[in-house]
């Protein structure tokens, strides 16, 4: 049962993800769309770990965080279509997505949000709260400063953080091979004196044990703990993207899809059948297609309130 | 202790750091989600003394010595400040803001907007301007221009032991991110060579000086001179001295962003005639904008040109004589004032 | 590719990115000392065409693709200048600045001065600036004031093709470190929408455009228009809209700093009439200054209020209508034109 | 002979370092005086394996390195003292000292010289040198974001770095232990796929053999290494620093003088006498009075000269 939650989530998710970018040629979502097909199973894997009140701070690529850490989908599709409705009453766009009740948030700078990570762990530390704060970021971000920075003070102040890299083997159109020149990124971690851990395969399941682990550590006051998931980039870094680069590995990933590989998995173990994926898909795509209707009968921001929210 | 001066009335006289750690000192008594945090704020209380003593009242959990990593404990503040609490965090040389930069205005200055409201950052980020002292360039400047440039910040820039105090307070209240640039000439330190402006009288109690409103310390007709931190002090002691010969009004901004423009215009309807005094380099900076602010309403209230006594386009030089020679010094705004008076 | 098009009469015309590349390439073919770094200028050829198909002819050892390590790698070209090489280094967006700022401002631009002229920084960093496609406010802003503030570095922002490769080629061979500045929009990119002076004849051999000089595209005599960058284009629609009724003189910065300040006085002087256009943040910015220029010189020159059409003090925001409302777009150019021939 | 030599270059660095200070009072050498009394060692063990084209980039606390690694000390010490026969002309000042004869720069801007060095190295890769550069932070520097992507590049691209972090236990008035989390600031090379080393004992013999190793590792094509030197800061963070904030621990570091320690144990061994030592003080006075005569006896630079070098 577990398990079927889980596969129905990352099914929606990745409808969620997939839905928005078919529409980006029509004009009604504008600017840059970096979406996280093949990502899915870090997200679900880790916030199936999480609470409400627990926090994350997403990169450039947020969306499979933000549903599956529980931000309401029609806010957030609001906001990606510019309209008052939004997250951010459209002023932030899809790489600017803050969900104060989810304490939710992202941003448009690579590895940035490491070091918000650490304060918002602070502040629950201060308030004597349990809740733990992970900061997100892609395999290509974690050569930033700051995410070092963000390592070494959660460490030495022995906070409730945890640090995932998303590994997708691709920082836009550079090979992480040619950019990093450790392989397992988690040997980081002993640089900052904390534990850390490379999860292969891209697999909710194993994805879902050692973020538990992680979280469970930082929530039980043992510290910070760094993870590398090792995980799939589907489509190109942004629509529109080619990905002329990429030659015969792209293909060979797109056998990877971890949502088929899964489905076919429970099938073969018999959770799942097709009755049951016709469902969860069906379910998710109402749900999808009503977040975009409820966006769409949305207003748009008045040009005359141009100069709102520059200052509380 | 050597901070405090009992004046012969009573009134009570401190340095402006002792001011500002008394500010802090009172909102941390009564608010506990504000701390402070910044390297060497702890037993050594701040390079330039803005944090002295604060650890011995209020210990190292919430007065907290950070590694060498501003990127990283400016972003903390942000994550702290977005989960309710109130940050003060130190940049010890405003001069490090390039490591950090990222942080502070692409995050502090502006999540409340991309956020349409819904996130607030409420947090002061202090930090150490100017120069005098042979401190060359990467140690010297005041920079508010920068991030006045840029949407979001309130920055402030005391030029007195009163106002700083209560703009200290102010900024620890204000919702949004202030960045409180304090001059080092104008803390009154033991070590440095100062004005004697840089030690006055100081309500005990907490009080605030609002964020956004320029003081007139020095009322005049002929000639208005737009001034701000340190160099206030400067134009002060000229206005003084010309006291009977030229009657200058000096306007201390107290606040660059948001700018009070209608104090300027204000003076300069009155006057026609305006010298500004900025320690921050003269091109794309304040002194524009001032300009500006007249322009855009009026150019013809200006009847003479416009003397700029700014920071010339030039790194700070090491040498004294260099340096003195680029600051805006007692005898160039006396200059600028007569220069002024002439056209 | 598709970038160049034969006119009838045969000239030669390419997209910006192109002339760009091209600029890059005929100085790298003629020294050995050139190189570029940054984030996807290799096989992806700069994610705004900067660099297309430069890594063909030179190959990945002299088009370098980096880890997302600014500090890291425009320090490496700091280095690298240090020692006699002369690197192009990219940064993607301007907006990622402060991530490096450090090494641009206290590094880059101030190395020569400090060694008293004993170092030199031969380096160009170029980076993409501007909005207008909803890519909201940490990807869509100009910030040249920013760095025009800071002495030691020049500052180039083409609007034109043409412009753009002679402006590339000056920064590669001058001794200083050049910000060089396109904007998205003049790129020509065929993935957005563009303003047809976006391609236009570039020559083919290699020549400069110096630096530190403006261009009067559009003499006029009633009205001076100064601007920069993508707005030139906008500002060139409406000044040959207007054409018959309004003499509208464009006058088109294409260097930042130093500031032409001789071309603003000279058309101003004759027009007495001042909009001046930025895409640019409005406060504490390029606008004041261009405004400062003239009042330092004689206010009395404006005959009325300057208009600015800049970007207001707000961050970008997404939404278009938002944004669109916040950019200088030809609408408000012709209604700052029309309010200052009415004054 | 060898270590002869070495002993005469630590006292006359030692002396040299020591000499401004007293005169800051006096107002002739103006703003910040960092000088690094106790870290000689590091200084001349790292620089009796560099030549002329061999480059550093050195922190705020630079003295010690320039002298080792040949700066004039004519020059530098007529920049200290704001002369224009100094390095810069009097523009830079002790933080910022440039001789490119010895390819010589420091910053007063903590970990930032990390990257420039790896730039130097780019550089001499691709004029078929086979100089090597060097970079020198502190323990405290060692936690700032740009190290660590200097480290990155350094090893993605193989290049002739060295990495030296100058560990005196303290960043100011913040002590190692509450800065940084592990004991052993050298495993963060492993961080980047390269070799590190911590040397222990301040002790000029050990670190020349380790600087020996690293120097010929990059000067032989093996790329970059991490060295961290345990070494002591026997004065205060800056000249006027009371170190109140040190306690006992200060009165224990002074006992280790590293010059009075290696002075005895060369003494011990019958490789030093007292006319020995007293000759190398003399020399070593002697050269340090003749350079602060000649910056005393060189000219201040004019006002009217302000604007010049903004630039070239
Ligand atoms: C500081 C900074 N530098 C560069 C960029 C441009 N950029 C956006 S995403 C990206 C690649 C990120 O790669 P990775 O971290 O692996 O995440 P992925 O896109 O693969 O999910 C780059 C270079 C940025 N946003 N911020
Ligand atoms: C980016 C930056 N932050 C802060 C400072 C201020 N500062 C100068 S030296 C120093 C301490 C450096 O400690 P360490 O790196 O251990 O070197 P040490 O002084 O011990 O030689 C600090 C905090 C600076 N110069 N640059
Ligand atoms: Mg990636
Ligand atoms: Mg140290």
């Amino acid at each position: 049962m577990r398990i079927r939650t889980y596969e129905a989530t990352i099914q929606q998710h990745y409808h969620a993800d997939k839905k928005p970018a078919w529409d980006i040629g029509a004009g009604l979502i504008p600017g840059e769309m970096h979406l996280a097909a093949g990502q899915e199973p870090v997200a679900v894997g880790l916030c199936a770990n999480l609470r409400d009140d627990d926090a994350i701070t997403a990169p450039h690529r947020p969306h499979h965080l933000a549903l599956a850490k529980g931000v309401d989908m029609q806010a957030m599709t609001a906001e990606i279509y510019g309209r008052t409705t939004g997250l951010g009453k459209g002023r932030g766009g899809h790489m600017h997505l803050f969900d104060p009740s989810q304490h939710f948030s992202c941003s448009g700078i690579i590895a940035e949000g490491m070091p918000v990570a650490v304060g918002q762990a602070m502040a629950f530390r201060h308030k004597g709260l349990d809740s733990v704060a992970v900061g997100v970021a892609g395999e290509g971000a974690a050569n930033q400063g700051a995410f070092y920075e963000a390592m070494n003070l959660a460490s030495i102040w022995s906070l409730p953080v945890v640090f995932i890299v998303e590994d997708n083997d691709w920082a836009i159109s550079v090979p992480r091979d040619s950019a990093t020149p450790v392989k397992d990124g988690s040997v980081r971690a002993s640089a900052f004196g904390m534990p850390g851990e490379r999860v292969e395969g891209n697999d909710v399941e194993r994805i879902y044990e050692a973020c538990k682990r992680a979280v469970e550590r930082a929530r039980g006051g043992g510290g910070p703990t760094l993870l590398e998931v090792h995980t799939v980039r589907l489509w190109g870094h942004f629509e529109g993207d080619a990905q002329a680069y990429r030659g015969e590995e792209l293909a060979e990933k797109q056998q990877q899809d971890p949502i088929a590989l899964y489905e076919a998995r429970l099938r073969a173990d018999g959770l799942l059948d097709d009755a049951a994926v016709a469902e969860i898909a069906a379910t998710a795509q109402a749900e999808v297609d009503a977040a975009i209707a409820f966006a769409l009968a949305s207003p748009e921001p008045s040009p005359a309130d141009l100069l709102q929210y520059v200052y509380a | 202790m050597t901070a405090t001066v009992e004046t012969a009335t009573g009134q009570r006289r401190l340095t402006t750091a002792k001011a500002i750690s008394e500010g802090i000192a009172q909102e941390m008594r009564v608010n506990p989600d504000v701390f402070v945090m910044g390297e060497d704020v702890g037993p050594y209380g701040g390079i330039f003394g803005s944090t002295g003593g604060l650890i011995d009242e209020f210990g190292p959990k919430r007065i907290i010595d950070t590694p060498i990593s501003e990127t990283g404990f400016i972003g903390a503040g942000i994550g702290a400040a977005t989960e309710g609490m109130r940050p003060i965090v130190e940049l010890m040389f405003v001069d490090f803001f390039g490591v950090a930069m990222d942080q502070i205005y692409n995050h502090m200055a502006k999540i409340h907007f991309e956020s349409g409201g819904n996130v607030k950052v409420p947090m002061v980020l202090m930090t150490a301007v100017g120069g005098g002292y042979s401190d060359a360039a990467q140690h010297s400047q005041c920079l508010w221009a920068t991030f006045a440039h840029m949407p979001g910040l309130k920055v402030v820039a005391p030029s007195n032991p009163h106002d700083a105090k209560g703009l200290m307070i102010a900024a620890i209240r204000d919702d949004n991110p202030v960045l409180f640039m304090f001059h080092k000439g104008v803390m009154g330190l033991p070590w440095m060579a100062k004005n004697p402006r840089s030690i006055g009288p100081v309500p005990e109690e907490a009080y605030e000086v609002p964020i956004g409103k320029a003081a007139v310390p020095h009322p005049g007709t002929d000639v208005t001179v737009v001034s701000v931190s340190m160099s206030v002090q400067h134009c002060l002691d000229v206005a003084e001295s010309l006291e009977g010969k030229v009657s200058v009004e000096v306007l201390d901004l107290r606040t660059i962003a948001p700018l009070d423009r209608e104090a300027i215009l204000a003076s300069v309807s009155k006057t026609g005639r305006l010298v500004i005094v900025d320690e921050d380099y003269r091109s794309f900076g304040l002194s524009g904008e001032v300009v500006a602010t007249i322009t855009d309403h009026d150019p013809r209230l200006l009847k003479v040109p416009v003397q700029r006594v700014a920071y010339p386009d030039v790194p700070v030089p090491y040498a004294r004589g260099l340096e003195y020679a680029a600051l805006p010094t007692r005898d160039k705004i006396e200059a600028a004032i007569m220069q002024a008076m002439k056209g």
